[in-house]
């Protein structure tokens, strides 16, 4: 029975998830309309009537006691029975991983106002030079456990798929890692339900649940794009890439010296997660045509006309919200960036077409 | 209002004073030998002793000093249940913060 | 705080006329002490609340030894002897109070002045050298918690010597002599804190 | 109970009437009086932080669009605002309305005291909570207002890491923090005042199991206060500390840990909860029984069960975390015992609607709203063993289940419990009757408001809808037919209950000045306070009552009346 206004599951725990609701909708709604009833009843039948006098029941004693501990032993009853199948359904959504043979793996990271993705690469290990990554759009094949690396870059957010009845805190400084999977294919929403800020309510993500061969597709496309370093630097640490590598987020894991191209460093820094490349409005403005373009700015909510140029540039990345163009607010972080990093942006922007 | 009946009770409140100089010696002996703990090689035995004694010397301090030992027992309770918060407290946090890998996050 | 069964026994036993003693109601206790003992519950929380999460902390990161390294013992050892010994002369004072003999409470309270004083100058010249040596309150976790605590700590010894002046000067004229009581409790108190404070922040290495 | 004889000489006080019109009124310690303050605080705060539930409803209900009375609204200024509504809500309306004033008014004439146990430090206690409502409103006109919802969790609220640290920047936030820690002064001096005026200073006669079931349930909550704020304030200090000077307490980059001030926070939080909710609970059952004329069923269970439940709400604080990133294994604990701390409240439920059996119930205002209690409470109650459940919380964590939960067992106790005490004990402390058709039409609208607003929030919560969003445009699913239609029903609803509040006002004013006058005991009720004239004067009773019997004494057999006040000896 499904009378609970949920959206549709898709998830294989979801199902005893929506059980468990059901069975505590059952118990608890059928205890508090009897409590109702027997309340109306109560005050409608001993209203005040003239020289009838109410009846002296002080409750102190175990026969009039009893009224109040039978129906109480059967409440703890109900409520043990809930809680035994809710410590089921926990401990198999939140505690244990099923035994796999094989896990697809994934890297999420929350940040203000947008998630990152991280795939392994073809040689499924995180943390190796040949990850990929993808901003607000996750895709996993169907039928297919998929283990999740959860991590927060800044604040606290939440990474809550309603489809899939998950839900889990992403926290500044810890990996939590679990799992998830999708029985079902299709598109379904990713939203953030930890207040992050003033975009917090533009953190919207995809999830793209595709069969197996057109993900196997996409994944070998999206792996070629990865230019790979000289093939003898290649690292393989162990899966949990969190305190193996140092730092893991910039996309390729660099040799010493050597800056991430401009185009990686805006996958990294996650300025794609607000700002699209091919022209479409999302949380900020689009980088599509970017040089030269004339914009509608406030400054100081003073507006005027300004042309986009370098200095432009680098002053809306290193002062975010000195100038804020018209019909988008003024929600930018400031992201920490080395000097070499700024221009190596600035540079990969101007010759954007 | 009980004033005159508790003014009364007051006189003879603390039957035999708990003797002050005995509990200050005994305080002053149990810190000093805590601070020689400190130098024992031990760290485990060390600790120990020096919390155990920590403990002596504020049950000494509560007892003698503030006179608990005269008061009502809702008075021990209170106290009692302050320090109870504190290890509930502790206990809660305990696995979030000790079992969790520290990571850097930037 | 149910207390029905402790009136209970006590009724029974306030009718036998023995001298032995009885241990007080609840409603019997003078207002004035019966609020200062959940003063001090209260403040038990809030220390304790903030030395749990200390040693938690400390349980973390087993490379703040070196740290807690560059608190100075002796200083520290000082601090406790000036503290004990106020609370030892707080009670005299208190003791001195129940006998009336005004001029010898007023006497213990102004040696428990001297020594919270000697106290401040201690944590005063502590703290000048710390922050000279670099450990300043955000230089690591450490320092920040040492500070926090040793401070707060040092504010509630201001309070309770600002207590034990205000209460002195009434005791000088003879009046609200069951006040000296409560600066003592008072006074005990922050003596209790710094008791579990010392081999906390200065011992364990 | 021995019987010492105890003499008294009239009310030592009686020298009230030459005192200047400051020291009567404004710094006044006249425990009715400072009731009285704390309780036009908290009506005035009900307004401000109704008017920002009103800014953002209608926000929500019709995103983008223009707000009467305020204009556009943006995503700074919304979650200004959910931060400002919760915080004013829960610290300086429903812990005033409920704790203080009612505490203030009834403890020292419940139990036949003159005053409080210390009458200048109560005095003190309202007047720091005066300068911590100032410092709330301070800091939300000051650049850098608090925005991290009213739980205020790091990094969020110690402005994001790496901590930008501008101290004038973020002041407003600062401020926040101290004016709730100012609160937290005020009434941990309010509840000491309180213990020691109930342990120290009853009527003669007055055995601890014959004092009113509300003096129970103030002490029961200001001891869970007392006992559950110390880490917060510890807590609070560290935050204070990370947003000025950039300490590493919540900084997971300097070895801090975000997770340690949730834990700070909801140490107090679920506590904090139960202290608004006992002394409505008491009051509320001090009307039922008076108007049903019947003795309150099971007080001595009532009270252990009271008693218990304070002692379980110190290990249940973990409910608000299921999800937060703390270990798992702990929740299965924290989810056993949430659900176990439903059942005190059970009893509650079972003793009150037990007490109307066999009654003769006068249906008038106060009883109204008492009843309203009841069965909107039952809701809220049962609501929360969906979220005491663990799993389900996966679901429904930060969505509008919760907030409609939480709302279903908050408003009762604090609207229709407080209004319930106000309309009972109205003729006791203001001397004259209330309008009684304005009252019911008062009662009426604002069970049709409560209802209007949260129902719809319910069927919002199971589909998705999660909280603190400024506008759902963003996610299609939300934006579905039904669901913006609910949204509109509940703003709707909010209307409906602030224009309900009007009624209210109308009576309280006009009947304060043009009402019928109130005799000493309108509802022939048995405790002490309706020993003494209405309005009480200033030392409260010309001669002290003694106490022979419990309060509760309705309709003994064997008695013409069906009332047997406590102060007669037989």
């Amino acid at each position: 029975m499904n009378f609970l206004p949920f959206p549709e599951n898709i998830s294989t725990f979801g199902v005893e998830l929506d059980e468990l609701a059901h069975l505590i909708t059952i118990i608890t709604m059928t205890a508090f309309v009897i409590a109702e009833g027997i309340l109306l009843y109560f005050i409608l039948k001993f209203r005040k009537k003239p020289g009838v006098k109410a009846d002296y029941i002080p409750g102190n004693s175990w026969k009039q006691l009893k009224w109040i501990f039978i129906p109480l032993v059967v409440i703890v009853g109900l409520d043990l029975f809930i809680d035994e199948k809710n410590t089921h359904a926990w401990t198999l959504i939140k505690q244990n991983i099923p035994e796999k043979t094989h896990y697809e793996l994934v890297e999420i990271t929350g940040q203000q106002f947008s998630w990152l993705f991280r795939y392994p690469g073809r040689d499924g290990l995180l943390g190796t030079s040949d990850d990929f990554t993808s901003t607000n759009e996750l895709r996993i094949p169907v039928n297919e456990t998929v283990v999740f690396y959860l991590k927060a870059k800044d604040v606290l957010h939440s990474f809550f798929v309603p489809a899939m009845r998950f839900k889990q805190d992403a926290v500044p400084g810890r990996t939590i890692k679990g799992w998830f999977d999708a029985t079902k294919t299709g598109t379904y929403e990713i939203a953030c339900t930890e207040i992050c800020g003033a975009g917090h309510s533009l953190m919207k993500a995809n999830l793209i649940v595709q069969s197996k061969e057109e993900f196997k597709q996409w994944f070998e496309s999206e792996a070629g794009k990865v230019t790979l370093p000289a093939p003898g630097d290649k690292k393989a640490p162990e899966i949990a890439p969190s305190a193996a590598s140092g730092e893991h987020n910039t996309a390729a894991a660099k040799t010493e010296h050597q800056v991430a191209s401009g185009k990686d460093l805006l996958q990294a820094k996650g300025c794609l997660g607000c700002h699209s490349l091919d022209g479409s409005k999302l949380v900020g403005p689009s980088y599509k045509g970017l040089m030269g373009r004339k914009e509608m700015v406030l400054t100081q909510d003073k507006e005027h006309e300004v042309t986009v140029d370098e200095d432009y540039l680098r002053r809306s990345i290193t002062e975010p919200n000195a100038d804020v163009v018209k019909g988008f607010s003024g929600i930018m972080p400031k992201t920490p960036l080395s000097e070499e990093e700024l221009t190596a942006i600035v540079n990969h922007l101007k010759d954007l077409k | 209002m009980t004033a005159h009946q508790a003014t009364a009770h007051a006189e003879h409140d603390y039957h035999g004073h708990p003797n002050y100089f005995k509990t200050y010696f005994a305080l002053l002996l149990l810190f000093s030998l805590s601070l020689a703990a400190g130098y024992l090689d031990n760290i485990l035995m060390a600790l120990l002793l020096i919390f155990g004694m920590a403990l002596i010397k504020m049950m000494y301090v509560v007892n003698n000093f503030m006179h608990l030992r005269f008061e009502p027992l809702s008075i021990w309770f209170a106290v009692a249940f302050g320090l109870v918060c504190c290890f509930i407290f502790y206990f809660g946090v305990y696995p979030d913060i000790l079992w969790v890998p520290l990571e850097v996050a930037h | 705080m149910s207390t029905t069964a402790i009136e209970k026994n006590n009724l029974e036993e306030s009718d036998s006329v023995s001298e032995k003693w009885v241990r007080p109601r609840m409603v019997d206790m003078p207002k004035g002490r019966l609020a200062m003992w959940w003063l001090i519950a209260s403040e038990i929380v809030i220390f304790g609340g903030l030395i749990a999460t200390y040693i938690l902390f400390r349980l973390r990161h087993p490379e703040w030894g070196h740290a807690a390294g560059h608190t100075s013992t002796p200083l520290g050892a000082l601090n406790t002897f000036f503290l004990l010994t106020s609370s030892l002369t707080i009670v005299l004072a208190h003791d001195a109070a129940n006998r009336k003999d005004l001029k010898g409470a007023v006497r213990n309270m102004g040696i428990t002045l001297f020594f919270g004083l000697g106290f401040l100058v201690v944590k005063s010249i502590e703290y000048s050298t710390e922050i000279s040596h670099g450990f300043t309150l955000t230089a690591e976790l450490f320092w920040s918690f040492y500070f926090l605590m040793t401070g707060l700590h040092a504010l509630h010894v201001i309070a309770g010597m600002t207590t034990i002046f205000i209460i002195m000067l009434g005791v000088r004229k003879g009046k609200h002599l069951h006040r000296v009581e409560f600066a003592g409790m008072y006074w005990h108190l922050v003596d209790l804190v710094w008791i579990l404070l010392f081999p906390l922040l200065y011992i364990a290495h | 109970m021995a019987t010492e004889v105890k003499q008294h000489s009239v009310s030592p006080h009686n020298h009230h009437s030459e005192l200047s019109f400051w020291r009567k009124y404004i710094f006044s310690t006249d425990h009715k009086v400072i009731g009285m303050q704390y309780l036009l605080t908290g009506l005035i705060m009900v307004f401000v932080g109704g008017f920002f539930a009103y800014v953002f409803r209608m926000q929500l209900a019709f995103p983008g669009q223009g707000i009467p009375l305020y204009g556009k609204l943006d995503a700074n200024a919304y979650n200004m605002m959910i931060t400002m509504h919760g915080t004013i809500m829960i610290f300086w309306v429903a812990m005033p309305l409920l704790v203080a004033a009612f505490g203030n008014l009834l403890i020292p004439t419940m139990i036949g005291a003159d005053d409080m146990a210390f009458p200048t430090l109560n005095m003190i206690s309202y007047w720091v909570f005066f300068i911590s409502t100032v410092v709330l409103i301070l800091s939300m006109v000051l650049p850098g207002p608090m925005a991290a919802g009213w739980t205020a969790y790091p990094p969020l609220s110690a402005n994001g890491y790496p901590a930008q640290i501008d101290f004038w920047g973020s002041i407003g936030g600062s401020l926040w923090i101290l004016a709730v820690a100012l609160e937290f002064v005020a009434f941990l001096i309010g509840g000491i005042n309180f213990l020691v005026t109930t342990f120290n200073m009853r009527a003669p006669g007055m055995k601890l199991m014959d004092m009113p079931i509300t003096v129970w349930m103030m002490n029961i909550a200001v001891l869970v206060f007392m006992f559950s704020v110390g880490p917060l304030v510890a807590g609070a200090v560290m935050l204070l500390f990370d947003r000025s000077f950039g300490t590493g307490f919540y900084n997971p980059a300097v070895g801090g840990d975000p997770i340690l001030f949730q834990h700070f926070f909801w140490f107090f939080g679920h506590p904090e909860v139960y202290v608004i909710l006992l002394p409505g609970l008491g009051m509320v059952a001090e009307v039922i029984a008076t108007m049903a004329r019947k003795p309150l069923f099971g007080y001595k269970a009532i009270i252990y069960a009271s008693i218990i439940s304070g002692f379980l709400s110190f290990i249940v604080w973990a409910h608000h975390q299921f999800i937060a990133g703390i270990d798992p294994r702990m929740a299965v604990f924290f989810s056993f015992t949430t659900i176990m701390i439903s059942v005190p409240f059970a009893v509650w439920m079972f003793a009150a609607i037990a007490t109307l059996w066999k009654a003769s119930i006068t249906l008038n205002t106060p009883m109204l709203f008492a009843l309203g209690f009841i069965g909107e409470f039952l809701l809220g109650g049962v609501t929360g063993i969906y979220l005491g459940a663990s799993a389900f919380d996966i679901y429904a964590h930060d969505n509008y289940f919760v907030v409609a939960h939480f709302h279903y067992a908050l408003i009762p106790d604090v609207f229709f419990g407080g209004l319930a005490a106000i309309y009972f004990w109205y003729p006791k402390f203001v001397g004259r009757m209330y309008n009684e058709t304005l009252g019911k039409v008062h009662f009426w609208l604002t069970t049709l408001g409560f209802n209007m607003i949260f129902l719809p929030l319910f069927y919002n919560g199971l589909k998705g809808e999660h909280r603190r969003i400024f506008d759902y445009s963003a996610w299609p699913s939300l934006m579905s037919a039904d669901m913006t239609q609910n949204r509109v029903i509940a703003t709707v609803g909010m209307l409906i209950l602030c224009a309900a509040q009007i009624p209210f006002v109308i009576n309280m004013i006009h009947s304060a000045r043009k009402g019928v006058k109130a005799e000493r005991n309108p509802w022939k009720a048995n405790s002490l306070e309706w020993v003494t004239a209405s309005p009480p004067p200033h030392g409260n009773f010309e001669t002290y009552p003694s106490v022979y019997r419990g309060p509760y004494e309705y309709s003994v057999p064997g008695r013409e009346e069906d009332y047997w006040p406590q102060h007669l000896p037989q």
